[in-house]
């Protein structure tokens, strides 16, 4: 075998790696999911594949993951986002005993063992409050890129108290807020305030165990790492692929079962 | 109970279909009682002096059974919403609003069969819920109901001792209900309480608990015979609607055998048995099926479940037997004793668990937690967190309810229990098995 | 001056919309007027104040009496009584149809079902949570998504052919089921319409807890939306009165109005005099609930001064 | 005299202002922490504790003061807020101390808090004091005898001597006392409610909770004497009685924005701290007294099961007793005996053609508008009448 790959279909971003045979990363990716999940991890996967300069039957081994997982038709293996990011965010912070994983749609708390197994996992998935939308419905009301709104909010001096947890109400408390002469930066920093206390909760939910991994598209919004170490009183490890952590960990499982020379499924057993 | 049938086991090819009918015989008699002028009573699973409504010839109706059948029958949407219609809140527990449901539909159940009013009916203290269920049948039948308080647990580590002045005083204290109970029934059907006839009555039942007792064991061997919570739903059901009748006997006996022989064939409920999990709180009845699947999936198999225990009115509870050489004080007793060993655990059931898990060598447990059910699933969460952190044992928590389909997320369950099966993996694969 | 020419001022101020309605003292609308709430209720109110005597064109000193209702009701500090607009939709929807018992007004952050009685009381009422998955946002939302002005919602969605189900109970889910029905290649009205059955239906079942008694009536915004009006009048297998001659989302400032107009009343046939109630507000009790004590000792009596 | 109104008004507010402060502390004081007993609401006997010398503790939540942080994770999403807030301060370390913790059958959620109790602080000894459902069965008085008998000899081995029956004796004349003088309050309150808001009465008594009851006479029989001299300007506001506030506690923001538009007449917050309704016999066995007096003279409530007292006859009672021409009935969300008591008791109304208004409430709740917006039609309904 050459490469395996690890596909993260989520709700709102499709992400994947590729691996080598020394579990380096040699290619990612990332799409918004637009409209069809299973079309948005095809192109996701064609994407990263034509990064890493290799052709699809050069990938010896698929794992999908996410909320799409199952959407995923050329995929050999379906883990859950649960186990990838665990496997993910291990690999790289091999003392990790509880990640965070904050995505667009759900957050996830998951506690891991001495060995880096699963031990047990909590998420909020019933309702989108506090989680990456609650931050896109920000960009949105800010006319913002995601990626200013940590920096933006991390200029706050006087925080604002954000009242509303539904999603769909927090734009309009956002232009409120404006409205009522409140500095952006300060909203911001109130929205993600928000978050994090909600974050933190589902945290203690499987119980605080250092070290804390930081994981999902929010990891990479610069204020929220500062406000959870605040709210936790610990430090928190993020990586610069914290984005693709689901992915890679989907990745090394695909290179677990290559390695065991696992047999490539084949269509019907993927679709059962 | 003129109209009963030839025990069960001289007729029926196998225990299923013996239970089944034995089911249909049972809603016949309560459907025809007030044609045969056969008095009604209501009764809970949990601490319902069954023994003494068998001697005065009541016909029993569960009403949690009603209200799980509405699920089962997937009516429960339509008897939920008449409640909720009725102004019933949405958190109120399910079962009663299923029954509302039903006194709102004229009583006609959607099995067909069409329940009689009560007669009289019997509330335990083992979940106040039924206090308040019983108080709506008060409003709605005008029915006399009668308020069993039976003490449990004190604290966990608490045991009831024979002899201490603590134990005399909750013995006393039921006896004395019971006796005013068996007063009320005397009225109510004009027969006067035969010591004897209850004797015979706790006869049949000592011999169903040996014989239950031993079910639940046969199950603690590789592979599993049966799966808790799916066939072990139908054997409590059998169990509580015949508790103290000869069919019953016969039907546990059939029960017992066909199990036993499946042991001995070496035959599992689920074809490659690869984990085995104790199941603590209610099923979920709208999603039975689909629920167990999706464990059965994975090669898992439900051993045990403390919801056996409870629906079963705590019988299984370690070595509880009548005495019918004194009828009436051993009920006392026996009844005091099983909401003290068995139903109240509930509320402390973290040792109790870990037990099972050892009897059963199980990998886990799922917690099930009901949104109807407080009696169950208050601190569920908080038990799990002791047993996983004290006993190392690997738990899934999840949530849904008894017979409300608004509860269940077929998506986030699955992605739950396969992640906790990947839990299960990992741990195989550490302690280098598998 | 004589009872005739009176005019009484009902301001609706909602989460979404501020409405005014101007009527006489023959209960006669002489204007209306309508803006987007804005982030600033008391500009909002005192814009469309403006836009009113303006419709009516009228001095605004000749408005005797200003009756405010909405969420921003206290926001108004030129009014003379504020009002629930629970109370205020029963009154105007009993002074069109006396024969409505239940009042069912969708809006923008909110659904309110009142049960009424013959003279117009409100017996009871229920209003749905803070979840946007049950109210005109959830719609607005959608149609966003799906490029739409709220105005055209309901044209629009009268064209579908066949509605698909949205089963999310979040409304920030439900948009992930529209993106895959539209990749699904749903058309888009059949997708608009099945919000709007979704959030029927939401509806209905608050209607149905406040004891679902005939006759039927729609108040506020969403009597803009005939696709939501059918949707209802299908899900109640019954007719949805709708306030006649467009005041349908100004039905809650008419009932401030109206309401007014009977205080106006009372005060002149008792000889009061009509006096701004914001004044009063100074003699309320002590909040202990926001009471802090004061460092120095003594603490308590320090604080009473 | 202008002054003398000034002075009283004042004296009267500092009192208040202490109870405030104490009713809203949740940390037991320093000194008070090892003579805790804590008990979960409704029908505890405080003056069996009261006469071994320990402060009887009523654990009455955290209200929305308290930031929940860990109790989420341990009790399920669809459980009461009492259960959850007074979880959180077990766990934060505000109860830490307690000598002994009692939780009584009145409820499920209730029961398990002794389980939560004994796996997280067994130090503390938890336990269940069993409260008998079946009231009116003949053998129940001598049932509540034996579990009050068993509650001494707990205590008993606490403080580490005998509880004697003068002792008993002692803390029931204490308590009557405390009884009558929180019975004069709930008269003013009902004769002259311009005099004594809710909130106030509710402040005093609650304060009770947090100090010895001798102290606590003493603070009452000094607000009645002050209330006797305090200048009121009569206000005109509907009468009504609420009920729903037996368990777990509405927050003063909901108590108040009632009272901005009704005076509430009567009530049945705090009713764990006055259960029994009348005097209790001081002379014979004052262990029997008390049991007899759960049987005989306990105030009903949706967690008690009494053929004697039907729950919608006693809410006619209290309506007519209080002159009150209107209700408000609420249950806390997730109170399942609440909210089945609420359905019931508003039907009886409406055959009745008593006007009245339906609230849930929780005492964590922070936001009020919705609730103000309901309480103002209301009010504005029956000024329609
Ligand atoms: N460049 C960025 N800067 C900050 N936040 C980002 C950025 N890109 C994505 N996000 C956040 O990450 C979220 C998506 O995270 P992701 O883990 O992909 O969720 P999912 O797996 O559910 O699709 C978005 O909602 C957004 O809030
Ligand atoms: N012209 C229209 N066409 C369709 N829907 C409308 C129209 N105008 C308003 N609405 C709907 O009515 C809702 C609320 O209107 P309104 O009753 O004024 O809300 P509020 O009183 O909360 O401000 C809006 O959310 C919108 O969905
Ligand atoms: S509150 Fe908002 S985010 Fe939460 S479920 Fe409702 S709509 Fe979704
Ligand atoms: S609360 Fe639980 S035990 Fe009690 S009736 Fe409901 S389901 Fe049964
Ligand atoms: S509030 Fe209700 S449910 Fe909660 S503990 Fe009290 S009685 Fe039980």
């Amino acid at each position: 075998m050459r490469y395996v790959a690890g596909v993260d279909v989520g709700s709102t971003q499709a992400k994947a790696v590729v691996l080598d045979e020394q579990a380096c990363v040699v290619g990612e990716a990332i799409l918004d999911v637009e409209m069809n999940m299973g079309s948005a991890a095809q192109q996701v996967f064609d994407l990263v594949v034509a990064r890493a300069g290799l052709s699809s039957d050069e990938i010896a081994f698929t794992v999908a993951t996410g909320y799409g997982r199952y959407r995923v038709t050329f995929g050999d293996l379906q883990v859950t986002e649960i186990s990838c990011h665990a496997r993910g965010a291990t690999a790289e912070f091999p003392n990790t005993r509880t990640v965070l994983d904050i995505g667009g749609q759900d957050t996830k708390a998951i506690r891991i063992g001495e060995s880096g197994e699963v031990v047990d996992f909590a998420m909020n998935d019933k309702c989108a409050a506090g989680t990456g939308r609650f931050l896109g419905a920000a960009s949105f009301a800010l006319e913002l890129p995601l990626s200013e709104l940590g920096p933006l909010a991390l200029k706050a001096t006087a925080p604002v108290k954000i009242t509303t947890t539904c999603t769909v109400f927090a734009e309009s408390e956002i232009i409120g807020h404006l409205a009522k002469g409140y500095r952006p930066e300060d909203v911001l920093a109130g929205m993600h305030y928000a978050i994090a206390t909600r974050c933190a909760s589902l945290v203690r939910r499987v119980g605080l165990a250092p070290e804390i991994t930081f994981t999902g598209g929010v990891s990479r919004n610069a204020a929220m790492r500062p406000l959870l170490e605040q709210t936790l009183d610990r430090p928190l490890n993020v990586s610069a692929k914290g984005h693709f952590m689901g992915a890679i960990g989907a990745a090394l499982y695909a290179l677990d079962h290559a390695r065991a020379g696992a047999p490539r499924a084949t269509a019907q057993e993927v679709v059962s | 109970m003129a109209t009963l049938a030839t025990p069960a086991a001289t007729l029926a090819p196998d225990a299923r279909a013996a239970g089944q009918r034995l089911v249909n015989e049972w809603l016949r008699n309560v459907q025809t009682a007030p044609e045969r002028g056969q008095p009604v009573a209501y009764v809970f699973v949990m601490g319902n002096a069954i023994e003494i409504l068998r001697v005065f010839g009541f016909e029993l109706v569960f009403p949690e059974i009603n209200s799980l059948q509405t699920g089962v029958r997937k009516a429960a949407p339509d008897f939920l919403a008449r409640a909720e219609d009725f102004g019933f809140s949405p958190d109120v527990c399910s079962y009663v609003k299923a029954d509302v449901g039903l006194m709102l539909n004229d009583m006609q159940h959607p099995s067909g069969a069409r329940i009689p009013r009560p007669d009289i009916a019997i509330a335990s203290s083992l979940c106040n819920v039924y206090i308040k269920w019983a108080e709506i049948w008060e409003r709605h039948f005008g029915a006399s109901t009668f308020v069993l308080d039976i003490p449990g647990k004190r604290f966990a580590s608490w045991r009831p001792i024979p002899g201490s002045p603590q134990y005399d005083a909750d013995k006393r204290w039921v006896q004395g209900q019971l006796e005013d109970l068996i007063a009320q029934c005397e009225r109510i059907t004009g027969r006067k309480f035969d010591p004897d006839k209850l004797a015979e009555v706790e006869a049949n039942v000592n011999e169903m608990i040996r014989l239950w007792v031993e079910i639940l064991k046969l199950n603690q061997g590789r592979p599993a015979p049966y799966n808790s919570m799916l066939d072990g739903l139908t054997y409590i059901g059998v169990l509580n609607a015949w508790r103290g009748t000869p069919e019953g006997v016969a039907y546990m006996r059939l029960l017992r055998d066909e199990v036993a022989a499946k042991v001995a064939r070496g035959e599992g409920r689920v074809k490659d048995e690869r984990y085995r999990l104790i199941f603590s709180g209610t099923p979920c009845y709208v999603n039975m099926r689909r629920m167990v699947e999706l464990f059965e999936l994975h090669g898992g198999v439900f051993a045990a479940s403390d919801y056996l225990t409870y629906a079963a009115g705590g019988l299984d509870s370690s070595g509880l037997f009548y005495d019918p050489a004194r009828p009436l004080e051993s009920l006392a007793e026996v009844t005091t004793l099983a909401s003290q060993l068995g139903l109240s655990n509930h509320f402390f059931s973290h040792h109790t668990l870990a037990q099972q898990v050892k009897e059963y060598n199980a990998d886990g447990i799922v917690y099930h937690g009901i949104k109807s059910c407080r009696t169950v699933a208050t601190s569920m969460a908080d038990n799990r967190e002791y047993v996983t952190s004290r006993y190392g044992l690997p738990t899934l928590y999840i949530e849904s309810d008894l017979i409300d389909p608004r509860y269940w997320s077929d998506a986030q369950i699955k992605n739950r229990v396969d992640a906790f099966f990947e839990v299960l993996e990992q741990r195989r694969l550490l302690k280098g098995e598998a | 001056m004589t009872t005739a020419d009176i005019l009484v001022a009902g301001i609706d101020i909602g989460s979404t919309y501020t409405k005014a309605v101007l009527i006489d003292s023959a209960r006669a609308v002489r204007a209306t007027a309508i803006r987007r709430s804005g982030y600033k209720p008391a500009t909002a109110a005192s814009v469309v104040f403006d836009d009113l005597v303006a419709n009516a064109g009228v001095p605004p000193a000749c408005v005797t009496y200003i009756a405010t209702t909405g969420y921003g009701r206290y926001m108004v500090p030129f009014r003379h009584t504020q009002i629930t607009e629970l109370t205020c939709h029963a009154v105007a929807t009993s002074h069109h149809f006396p024969d409505v018992r239940t009042i069912l007004d969708i809006g923008g952050q909110d659904i309110k079902a009142i049960r009424i009685d013959e003279q117009g009381r409100v017996r009871a009422f229920r209003l749905n949570d803070k979840c946007a998955a049950g109210t005109g946002a959830f719609l607005e939302k959608t149609a966003r998504y799906l490029g739409l002005q709220t105005s055209d919602i309901g044209a629009y969605a009268l064209r579908a052919e066949q509605p698909v189900e949205i089963s999310s109970v979040c409304a920030v889910f439900a948009e992930s089921e529209v993106i895959n029905h539209l990749a699904s290649g749903v058309a888009p009205e059949d997708i608009m319409e099945g919000a709007i059955v979704a959030l029927g239906g939401r509806a209905v079942q608050l209607m149905k807890r406040v004891g679902l008694e005939p006759d039927y009536a729609l108040a506020g915004g969403m009597t803009n939306n005939p696709a939501m009006v059918a949707a209802l009048e299908n899900k109640l297998g019954a007719p949805l009165l709708l306030p006649p001659d467009g005041l349908g989302q100004l039905n809650g400032a008419f009932g401030a109005a109206l309401l007014g107009a009977r205080r106006v009343t009372k005060l002149l046939a008792e000889g009061r005099a009509i006096v701004s109630p914001t004044s009063a507000d100074e003699t309320k009790p002590r909040r202990w609930s926001t009471y802090v004590a004061p460092v120095s000792a003594g603490a308590g009596v320090a604080a009473t001064a | 005299m202008a002054t003398d109104a000034i002075d009283t008004e004042s004296a009267f507010t500092s009192i208040l202002a202490r109870c405030h402060a104490l009713s809203l502390r949740q940390q037991i004081a320093g000194d008070d922490a090892h003579k805790a007993i804590g008990y979960f609401p409704v029908y505890f006997p405080e003056e069996i504790v009261h006469a071994a010398g320990l402060l009887p503790y009523a654990l009455l939540g955290g209200g929305n003061r308290v930031e929940v942080r860990y109790a989420d994770a341990r009790i399920g999403s669809f459980v009461c807020s009492i259960c959850r807030t007074t979880t959180e301060l077990g766990l934060n370390h505000s109860l830490g101390e307690m000598a002994g913790f009692f939780a009584q059958p009145i409820c499920d959620a209730a029961k398990h808090m002794a389980g939560i109790w004994g796996r997280n602080f067994p130090q503390q000894d938890p336990q269940i004091l069993a409260l008998p459902q079946n009231v009116s069965s003949p053998a129940a008085a001598r049932y509540v005898y034996d579990e009050y008998q068993r509650l001494r000899t707990i205590l008993a081995e606490k403080v580490g001597r005998a509880i004697t029956d003068d002792e008993i004796r002692a803390s029931l004349g204490v308590y009557n006392e405390n009884r009558r003088l929180q019975r004069a309050l709930y008269a003013i309150k009902r004769d002259d409610p311009s005099r004594l808001s809710t909130v106030e009465a509710y402040l005093l008594i609650r304060a009770g909770t947090r100090i010895r009851r001798e102290e606590h006479n003493v603070m009452l029989r000094e607000a009645l004497d002050l209330l006797a001299r305090r200048r009121v300007r009569p206000m005109d506001k509907p009468r009504v009685i609420f009920v729903g506030g037996f368990c777990e506690q509405p927050p003063l923001e909901m108590i108040e924005t009632i009272e901005d538009v009704c005076f509430i007449v009567d009530d049945d917050l705090l009713i764990g701290q006055r259960w029994i309704t009348e005097d209790i016999p001081e002379q014979g066995d004052p262990v029997w007294a008390l049991a007899e007096s759960y049987i005989q003279r306990s105030a009903s409530s949706p967690v008690q099961y009494d053929v004697r007292k039907p729950k919608e006859e006693t809410l006619m009672t209290m309506l007519r007793e209080a002159r009150a021409e209107a209700a408000i009935i609420s249950a806390a969300k997730f109170c399942e005996p609440g909210l089945d008591d609420q359905l019931a008791l508003s039907r009886r109304l409406d055959r009745e053609h008593i006007p009245h208004l339906v609230l849930e409430f929780e005492e964590k709740m922070t936001s009020f508008e919705q609730m103000a917006m309901q309480v103002e039609t209301f009010a504005e309904t029956l000024l329609f009448e």
